[in-house]
C-alpha cells in the first residue's frame, strides 16, 4: 500500500507541473499570469516561496518514504524491539536552525514588499500647474456593483474601471453599505473596502486589455457580502495614455449623447422622470452623480457585461430590466413592474428601453 | 472528607482551603476562571478605548462632558474598603472564628451593596440626562463594560449571601472553607478590575 | 456500551447517560453528538461541492448556499471536531495521568450539555426560518445586515456551546494539575496528555475574547447597541479582531490534540519510545504561545499599515519552526522503530506529508504581500482544508480506531478501516489539492457560482469528484461502526499488543472508578516499562486496596442547559415586536437556569463509596453498580 | 481519598505561634489597604487639580497596575505556596489582555 503513496506523490507532482506548463488559467483573471508591476512582485513572491516550501516537502518526503520502507515489521520480524532513543540534541539545533534559514530567506523580501506596496507616498504628488501627476479613482463598493470616480476629472463611471497602462494608478476604497474587497487578479492583491475607512492602494496595468480574449480585466469582490457576493464582478479596461485621455474628454462632455432613432427616444423618455423615473437612480452622463444609488449608465453601450456577469446583448438587458431579483438575488434595482404601477413592461417598452441604453455610449 | 467533621481552632489546618483534593481542584479551577475573566475584560476595556466618544455625527456626550469624580470617589473607597473587610472575614475564617467571619462578611456585603446602589444610580442619572445605551458606540461601550462590572458585583454580593445563609447553623467545615475563600478572591478580582475602571474611564475620560 | 449499561432497560440507559459525571460516558456522549454533527457537516460539504460541480448550477439558491457554507464551517469546527477531540480527551487522558475521574465530574457533565444544548440551538436555525448566512467568521457589517435570526441563532448557540468549551478547559487543566498519580511529572506525562493541557489553556484564554465578541454582537442585533453600527460610531474591525484573537489559537486548539494522538499512535505502533520527548513538549508550548500573537495574518487585506502587516507575518513564520521540530522528531521516532500497519498508524503516516503540504501554504500565506492574492481565494480553502482534514480529521479517524477499544470493549474492523482510508484519503487530496490552482486562478472562496467564461469548470468537477470518494470512505466507517457494535468481540486490557501508557494497563473498557488502586509511575511510558520488566500485576500500585470515594449522578447540568437553552428563544425574540411571550420565555428560562443553580449548591453533594470488599468482588468478576 | 484529611491537632505552642502569624500578616494587610487608599488619592487628586494629561495618564495607570499587584499578591495571596500554576496562567491571562488591549488601541481607527 506504501507503493500506492509513493504513486500519489509522483502523480501529484506530475499534475503541478502540467498545470505550470498549461499557463494556468485565463489570462484575464489568473494570478498566475500577471499583468502589472504589483501582479508580477507578487507572483515573484509565490514563485520564491514556493521553491522553499517545495524544498521542505521534498526533504520531508525523503525521510518519510525510506523510514516507512526500511522499518516496517515484515522486514523487522515479529518479536523485535527497537532500541529505545531518548534524542539527540544535534539533531534538535539542526532541524531548528535549517527551517530558520528558510524563513529568513522569506522573511527580507516580505518586509520589503510589504512597505513597497504600501507606499502611496506620491500620490498627492502635484505638477507646477496644480494637477496630480498620478491618476487617483475613488472606488465606492455598494451592494453587488461598483462605482468609479476620477475626482481630478471630475467624471463617473460604473461596473466597468477605464485605466491608462504602464504608470500607478492610485485608488481610495470605501464602502457604501457593507464590508466588500477589492481584487483584479491578474493585476494585483486584493484590498478591502471597509464601512468605516477609506483603504488606500496603487495598481500599475502594463497590458493594454485589447489584447486580451475579452477585452477586458476581470475584477471581483472578495469579502462574502451577501446572496449575490459570488455576481459582484466588474471589468477593466486598461487603455494607453491617449486613448485614456480621449475617453476623458469624451465623459466630461456634460450632455448626454441624445438618443438616436425612434424607439431609443421613446427608451430615453421612459427612462426619465416621467416614464418609469429610471433616472433617480441612474445617471446617465458621466460627469452626473445620483448620489450611488444605482450604476452610472453613461457608458452603458460600451460595456462588456450587463449587471457586471450577464452577456452583453439586449436579451440579457430586458431580462435584467424586466426581473432584477432572478439575476443577482438581494440585489437593490426594483423591478420594472413596481416602477410601472405594478404592470409588466410591454416587449415594445422593453425593446425601447434596451435599444436606449445600448446606444449610451462614449466611444467612437 | 467529612461533611460533620467537626474542628477547634486548633485543629484547623493553616490552609483549610487547599487542604483537601476538592479544595485544591476548586481553588486552582478558580483561579484559572479569574485568568479567563482578565482576558473577558480586557476585551470589554480595548473596546471601549476603541469606541470612546465615538457615536453619531453631533453626538451630545462625549466622556469628558459627562463624567462627574465625586461620586465615582466615594464608590472607589466603598469597595476598596469592602476589599479590606473581606480580608478581615478570611482572617478569622483562618483562625476559624465563625462569628467574627460572618460580621466581617456582612459588613463586605453592605459596603458592595452599597457600591451597587450607588452605580445604578449613576447609571439611572446618565440615562435621564439623555446618555442612553442606545444613544451611540460609546454608551454601548461605556455600559456593557461597567455594567458587566456592576453584574459581577451583583454576583459577588449574591454568592456571599447565599453562603452565609446555607452555612449559618453548621459552621466552619472542610467542605464550606473553601467556598468561602474562594468568594473572597472574587471580590478581590472584582476590585482589580474597578481599580482600571475608576483609572481608564473615568479619571482618564474626564482630563478628555 | 458498558457492561452496567447492557443490563438496563432502554430508558434507563437514557436516562444513566443524561445524569452520568462518569468521564468515560461523557467521552461516549461527545463522541455520539461530535459523530453526528460531524455527518451534518459533511452533508452540508457535499452540497457545497454539487452546486460548484458545474459552471452556472442552480442546484442550490445563492442565498440558500451562503447558509449552507456558513453552517458547515460552524458545524465543523465547533459541533464536530472540537468535541470529537474533547471524547478523546475524556476518555483517555484521566487514565494516562492515573486519576480517578477529572476535577470536577459535575462540571464536566454540564460542559457537555452546554455543548449539546448550543449545537442543537444552531441547527434548529434551519426550521426556524433559515440559518446564519455571514460564514462562519461573521463579519459584523454582513452579519448586522442580515435579515431574519439566522445571526442570532449563531450567536446565541455559539455563546451557550462556548461556555461548555471554557468550562471543559478549566478542569482538564485542574485535572491534570492536581490529579496526577504519584510518580506522573509534568515530564513524564505522555505526550496526549501534554496537548490536551496546552490546547486547554488556549482554551481558556482564547474563548473569552469570543465570547464578548458574540455578546457584542447579541447587544448590537437584539438590543440596540452600537458597538459595530458605522453610522453611530461604532466599528466593524473591532469584531473581526476579536474573532481572530480567538480563532487563530482555536486551530491550534484542533491540532494540538490531534499531534497528541498522532504522537502517542507513532510510539505505539513503532514500538519505540518517542523521539526528544522534551523536544516535542516544549514545541507544543511554544505553538500554543505563539499562537496568541499572530491573529492578524487573516486581516492583511483589511487596511491595517504595513507595520502591523510586517510584524504579524513575520510571527506567523515563526510557528513553522517548533511545528517543524514535531514533523522531524516524529520521523525520527519511526526511523528504526519495528513499523506495524495497523489502521491507526496508516492515518498517522498519511498525515506527515498531507500535513506539511498544508502547513506550507500557512507560511505562503504569512507573506502579507503574497496574502494579498491569496486571502478569500480558494487557496485559502485549500490551506485549511490540508490542516484539517489532513490533519484534525485524519486524527479524529485515527483516534477513533486507536481508542475504540479502550472506550467500547470492542476493536473496529482492520480490513474495512482500511477501505475507508484509502478512499478518504484519496478523496481528500483530490478534492482539495486541485484547490490551490483554483485560487491562483482567480477564483474567490464563498462564491455560489461561478461563470464558464473563467476557466475553472474543470478543477472544480475533479474537486467535486472528490469529495464523493471521501463521503464513500465516511459510510464505510458507518458500516464499520455498525457491524463492530453488532459483534461485539470483547477485548483485553492492550488490544494493540504495544501499548506504552497508563491507559493500557487497564481493562477496555475500564471500570467505572478506573484504577482500583493509584498506580505508581516509574518513568515515561510507564506501562511499558512494567512490560518490558515482566511485572505479571501489570502497575506497581501507590496506595493498598481501600475505599473509593465517587461522586453523585445529576440531573441538574441537564436541567441547568436546557435552562440556557430556553432563555435563548426568549432573547432571540425578544425585540420582534409582535411576540409578547418572548419575555416571557426568557424568564422562564432563566428561572430554570438559577433555579437549578440554587438547588446545586443547596443540596450538599458528598458522593458514595466504594467499599474495598465490592472492589474484590469486582475484580473477581462480579458486578459492581454505580448506584 | 477518604485519607487525605487526616486531622492533625496542633500544641498550643505551635497554635499559638501560627495565630501571632496570622495577626501579624493581617498587619500587613491593614498596611497594603493604607497604601491603595493613598494611592488612589494621588490619582484622583491629579486629576481634579488638572495637570497636563501627558503628565497624569501614564501615573494613573502605573498607581493602577500597583493597586493590582498589591491585590494580587498581599491580599489574593499569589507568591504563596502552591501558587505557581496560578501565577503562571495569571500572566498568561494577563500577556493576552495586553496585547489584545494594544491591538485594539493602535490598529483600529477612529
Ligand atoms: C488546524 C487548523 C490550522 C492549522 C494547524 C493552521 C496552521 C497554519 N496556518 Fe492556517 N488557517 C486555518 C487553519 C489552520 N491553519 C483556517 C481554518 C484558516 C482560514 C479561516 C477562514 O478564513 O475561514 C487559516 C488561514 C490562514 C491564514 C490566513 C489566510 C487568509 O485568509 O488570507 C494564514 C496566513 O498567514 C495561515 C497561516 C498558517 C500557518 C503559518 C500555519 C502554521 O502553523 C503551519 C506550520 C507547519 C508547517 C510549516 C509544516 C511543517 C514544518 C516543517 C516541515 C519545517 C520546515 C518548514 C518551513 C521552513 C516552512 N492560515
Ligand atoms: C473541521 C473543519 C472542516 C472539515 C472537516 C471540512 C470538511 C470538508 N469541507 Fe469544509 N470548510 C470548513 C471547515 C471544514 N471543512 C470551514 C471553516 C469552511 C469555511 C466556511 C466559510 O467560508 O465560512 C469550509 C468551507 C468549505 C468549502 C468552501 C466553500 C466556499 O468558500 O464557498 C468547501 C468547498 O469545497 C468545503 C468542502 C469540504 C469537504 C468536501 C469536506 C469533506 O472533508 C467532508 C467529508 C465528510 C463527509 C463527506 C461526510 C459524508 C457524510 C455522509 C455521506 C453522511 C451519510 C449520512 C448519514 C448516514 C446520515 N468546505
Ligand atoms: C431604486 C433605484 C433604482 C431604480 C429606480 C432603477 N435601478 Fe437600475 N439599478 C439599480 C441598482 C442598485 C443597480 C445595481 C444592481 C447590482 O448590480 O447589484 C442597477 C443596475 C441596473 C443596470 C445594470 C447596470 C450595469 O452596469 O450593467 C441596468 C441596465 C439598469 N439598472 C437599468 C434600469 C432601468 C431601465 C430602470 C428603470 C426601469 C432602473 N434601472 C431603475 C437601482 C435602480
Ligand atoms: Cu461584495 Cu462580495
Ligand atoms: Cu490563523
Amino acid at each position: 500500500m506504501m507503493k500506492g503513496i509513493k504513486k500519489w506523490r509522483l502523480f501529484a507532482l506530475m499534475t503541478t507541473l502540467l498545470v505550470f506548463l498549461a499557463g494556468c488559467g485565463r489570462e484575464e483573471i489568473s494570478t498566475l499570469i500577471p499583468a502589472g508591476e504589483v501582479a508580477q512582485d507578487q507572483f515573484n513572491l509565490l514563485i520564491l516561496s514556493s521553491i522553499v516550501m517545495l524544498f521542505v516537502i521534498i526533504v520531508v518526503s525523503i525521510i518519510f518514504v525510506l523510514a516507512i520502507v526500511k522499518f516496517r515489521r515484515s522486514k523487522m520480524g515479529e518479536d523485535m524491539i527497537p532500541e529505545q532513543v531518548e534524542g539527540s540534541a544535534r539533531l534538535e539545533f539542526l532541524w531548528t536552525a535549517v527551517p530558520i534559514v528558510l524563513l529568513l530567506v522569506l522573511a527580507v523580501p516580505t518586509v520589503y514588499s510589504t512597505f513597497d506596496l504600501a507606499d502611496v507616498s506620491t500620490m498627492d504628488v502635484q505638477a507646477e500647474d496644480g494637477t496630480s501627476t498620478h491618476l487617483t479613482v475613488n472606488v465606492t463598493a455598494a451592494l453587488y456593483w461598483w462605482e468609479f470616480e476620477y475626482p481630478e476629472q471630475g467624471i463617473v463611471t460604473a461596473q466597468e474601471l477605464v485605466v491608462p497602462t504602464d504608470e500607478r494608478v492610485y485608488f481610495n476604497l470605501i464602502s457604501a453599505d457593507i464590508k466588500h474587497s477589492f481584487w483584479i487578479p491578474s493585476v494585483g492583491g486584493k484590498l478591502d473596502v471597509n464601512p468605516e475607512n477609506v483603504n488606500t492602494f496603487y495598481l500599475s496595468f502594463d497590458q493594454q486589455s485589447s489584447e486580451l480574449e475579452d477585452g477586458v480585466f476581470y475584477g471581483k469582490c472578495a469579502e462574502l457580502c451577501g446572496p449575490s457576493h459570488a455576481l459582484m464582478d466588474f471589468k477593466v479596461k486598461s487603455v494607453d495614455r491617449e486613448e485614456f485621455d480621449q475617453w476623458v474628454t469624451a465623459m466630461q462632455e456634460e450632455e448626454p449623447a441624445a438618443a438616436e432613432g425612434d424607439l431609443a427616444q421613446q427608451g430615453e423618455e421612459l427612462f426619465g422622470a416621467d416614464g418609469l423615473a429610471c433616472i433617480s437612480c441612474h445617471a446617465t452622463s458621466g460627469a452626473g452623480g445620483t448620489g450611488g444609488v444605482g450604476p452610472n449608465l453613461a457608458t452603458f453601450g460600451d460595456r462588456n457585461r450587463v449587471a457586471g456577469y450577464l452577456e452583453h446583448n439586449e436579451e440579457n438587458l430586458k431580462n435584467w430590466i424586466q426581473d432584477p431579483q432572478e439575476y443577482k438575488p438581494g440585489n437593490l434595482m426594483p423591478d420594472a413592474a413596481s416602477l410601472n404601477d405594478g404592470e409588466e413592461l410591454s416587449d415594445q417598452e422593453l425593446d425601447a428601453l434596451a435599444a436606449y441604453l445600448m446606444g449610451l455610449s462614449v466611444e467612437e | 472528607m467529612d461533611i460533620n467533621q467537626k474542628y477547634t481552632p486548633q485543629s484547623w489546618p493553616d490552609h483549610p482551603e487547599t487542604a483537601t483534593l476538592e479544595g485544591k481542584n476548586k481553588f486552582i479551577g478558580f483561579w484559572l476562571l479569574l485568568a479567563a475573566e482578565t482576558v473577558t475584560f480586557a476585551s470589554l476595556f480595548a473596546t471601549y478605548l476603541a469606541l470612546k466618544d465615538k457615536g453619531p455625527s453631533g453626538m451630545e456626550y462625549s466622556a469628558a462632558g459627562l463624567f462627574e469624580l465625586p461620586l465615582v470617589f466615594a464608590m472607589t473607597m466603598i469597595l476598596l474598603t469592602s476589599s479590606l473587610t473581606s480580608v478581615y472575614a478570611m482572617y478569622h475564617m483562618k483562625n476559624h472564628n465563625f462569628k467574627a467571619m460572618q460580621a466581617w462578611l456582612g459588613i463586605t456585603v453592605i459596603l458592595g451593596a452599597t457600591f451597587l446602589g450607588l452605580e445604578i444610580y449613576e447609571f439611572n442619572h446618565y440615562v435621564h440626562l439623555g446618555f442612553g445605551f442606545t444613544n451611540s458606540a460609546f454608551s454601548s461601550a461605556f455600559y456593557v463594560l461597567v455594567g458587566t462590572h456592576g453584574a459581577h458585583v451583583l454576583f459577588g454580593l449574591s454568592w456571599f449571601i447565599a453562603l452565609m445563609i446555607r452555612n449559618s447553623k453548621r459552621g466552619l467545615n472542610m467542605y464550606n472553607a473553601p467556598k468561602f475563600y474562594l468568594a473572597s478572591l472574587y471580590w478581590h478580582f472584582i476590585d482589580v478590575v474597578w481599580v482600571f475602571i475608576f483609572t481608564v474611564v473615568y479619571l482618564m475620560g474626564v482630563i478628555g | 456500551m458498558s457492561s452496567i449499561a447492557q443490563k438496563k432497560g432502554f430508558g434507563a440507559t437514557i436516562w444513566d447517560f443524561m445524569t452520568t459525571v462518569d468521564h468515560k460516558k461523557i467521552a461516549i456522549l461527545y463522541l455520539i453528538s461530535g459523530g453526528f454533527f460531524f455527518l451534518v457537516g459533511g452533508v452540508e460539504a457535499m452540497l457545497i461541492r454539487i452546486q460548484l460541480a458545474k459552471a452556472g448550477n442552480d442546484f442550490l439558491s445563492a442565498g440558500l448556499y451562503n447558509e449552507i457554507i456558513t453552517m458547515h464551517g460552524t458545524t465543523m469546527i465547533f459541533l464536530a471536531s472540537m468535541p470529537i477531540l474533547l471524547a478523546f480527551m475524556n476518555a483517555i487522558m484521566p487514565l494516562q495521568i492515573g486519576a480517578r475521574d477529572v476535577a470536577f465530574p459535575f462540571l464536566n457533565s454540564l460542559g457537555f450539555w452546554l455543548f449539546f444544548f448550543g449545537g442543537i440551538f444552531l441547527n434548529l436555525s434551519w426550521f426556524m426560518g433559515g440559518a446564519p448566512d455571514a460564514g462562519w467568521t461573521n463579519y459584523a457589517s454582513l452579519a448586522l445586515a442580515s435579515e431574519g435570526h439566522g445571526i442570532d441563532f449563531y450567536t446565541l448557540g455559539l455563546t451557550i456551546s462556548g461556555f461548555g468549551t471554557l468550562i471543559a478547559g478549566i478542569n482538564f487543566l485542574v485535572t491534570i494539575i492536581n490529579m496526577r498519580a504519584p510518580g506522573m511529572t509534568y515530564m513524564r506525562m505522555p505526550l496526549f496528555t501534554w496537548t490536551t493541557f496546552v490546547a486547554s489553556a488556549l482554551i481558556l484564554l482564547a474563548f473569552p475574547p469570543l465570547t464578548v465578541g458574540l455578546f457584542f454582537m447579541i447587544f448590537d442585533r437584539l438590543f440596540g447597541a452600537n458597538f459595530f453600527a458605522v453610522d453611530m460610531g461604532g466599528n466593524t474591525i473591532i469584531w473581526e479582531h476579536l474573532f481572530w484573537i480567538f480563532g487563530h489559537p482555536e486551530v491550534y486548539i484542533l491540532i494540538l490534540p490531534a499531534f497528541g494522538i498522532f504522537s502517542e499512535i507513532f510510539a505505539i505502533f513503532s514500538r519505540k519510545r518517542l523521539f526528544g520527548y522534551t523536544a516535542l513538549v516544549f514545541a507544543t508550548i511554544l505553538i500554543g504561545f505563539y499562537g496568541f500573537m499572530v491573529w492578524a495574518h487573516h486581516m492583511f487585506t483589511v487596511g491595517l499599515g504595513p507595520t502591523a502587516n510586517a510584524v504579524f507575518a513575520l510571527a506567523t513564520m515563526i510557528i513553522a519552526v517548533p511545528t517543524g521540530i514535531k514533523i522531524f522528531n516524529w520521523l525520527l521516532t519511526i526511523w528504526g522503530g519495528n513499523i506495524s500497519f495497523t489502521v491507526p498508524m496508516i492515518y498517522a503516516v498519511a498525515f506527515i506529508p498531507s500535513f506539511v503540504a498544508g502547513g506550507v501554504t500557512g507560511v505562503m500565506q504569512a507573506i502579507a504581500p503574497l496574502d494579498y492574492q491569496l486571502h478569500d481565494s480558494y487557496f485559502i480553502v485549500a490551506h485549511f482544508h490540508y490542516v484539517i482534514v489532513g490533519g484534525v480529521v485524519l486524527a479524529i479517524l485515527a483516534g477513533t480506531h486507536l481508542y475504540w477499544p479502550k472506550m467500547f470493549g470492542t476493536m473496529l474492523s482492520e480490513k474495512l478501516g482500511k477501505w475507508t482510508f484509502w478512499f478518504f484519503f484519496i478523496g481528500f487530496h483530490l478534492t482539495f489539492f486541485i484547490q490551490h490552482f483554483l485560487g491562483l486562478m482567480g477564483m474567490p472562496r464563498r462564491v455560489y457560482t461561478f461563470g464558464a467564461d473563467q476557466g475553472w469548470d474543470l478543477f472544480n468537477a475533479i474537486s467535486s469528484a472528490g469529495a464523493v470518494l471521501m463521503a464513500i470512505g465516511v459510510i464505510i466507517m458507518l458500516v464499520n461502526v455498525v457491524m463492530t457494535t453488532i459483534k461485539n468481540e470483547r477485548v483485553g486490557n492492550d488490544p494493540w499488543g504495544d501499548g506504552r501508557t497508563l491507559e493500557w494497563a487497564i481493562p477496555s473498557p475500564p471500570p467505572f472508578y478506573n484504577f482500583a488502586q493509584t498506580p505508581l509511575v516509574r518513568g515515561l511510558d510507564t506501562y511499558w516499562i512494567e512490560k518490558m520488566e515482566g511485572n505479571k500485576k501489570g502497575m506497581i500500585f501507590a496506595e493498598p486496596l481501600g475505599d473509593i470515594h465517587m461522586p453523585n449522578g445529576s440531573i441538574i447540568p441537564f436541567v441547568m442547559s436546557l435552562g440556557m437553552f430556553i432563555a435563548s428563544f426568549g432573547a432571540l425574540y425578544f425585540l420582534d415586536g409582535d411576540k409578547p411571550w418572548a419575555l416571557a420565555v426568557l424568564v422562564i428560562g432563566m428561572l430554570i437556569l438559577f433555579g437549578s443553580m440554587l438547588l446545586r449548591s443547596l443540596k450538599d453533594d458528598l458522593g458514595f463509596h466504594i467499599t474495598k470488599a465490592e472492589l474484590l468482588e469486582d475484580a473477581k468478576g462480579g458486578k459492581t453498580d454505580g448506584h | 481519598m477518604a485519607h487525605d484529611t487526616h486531622i492533625q491537632v496542633r500544641s498550643q505552642a505551635e497554635f499559638e505561634y501560627a495565630k501571632k502569624k496570622r495577626a501579624d500578616e493581617m498587619k500587613g494587610h491593614l498596611a497594603t489597604f493604607a497604601i491603595m487608599i493613598f494611592l488612589t488619592l494621588i490619582a484622583f487628586t491629579m486629576v481634579a487639580a488638572g495637570f497636563s494629561t501627558y503628565l497624569i495618564v501614564p501615573i494613573i495607570l502605573l498607581l493602577a497596575g500597583i493597586q493590582v499587584i498589591l491585590q494580587l499578591y498581599y491580599f489574593m495571596h499569589m507568591s504563596g505556596k502552591g501558587h505557581g500554576m496560578v501565577a503562571f496562567f495569571m500572566f498568561c491571562g494577563m500577556f493576552v489582555a495586553f496585547i489584545t488591549v494594544l491591538a485594539l488601541v493602535t490598529i483600529v481607527w477612529w
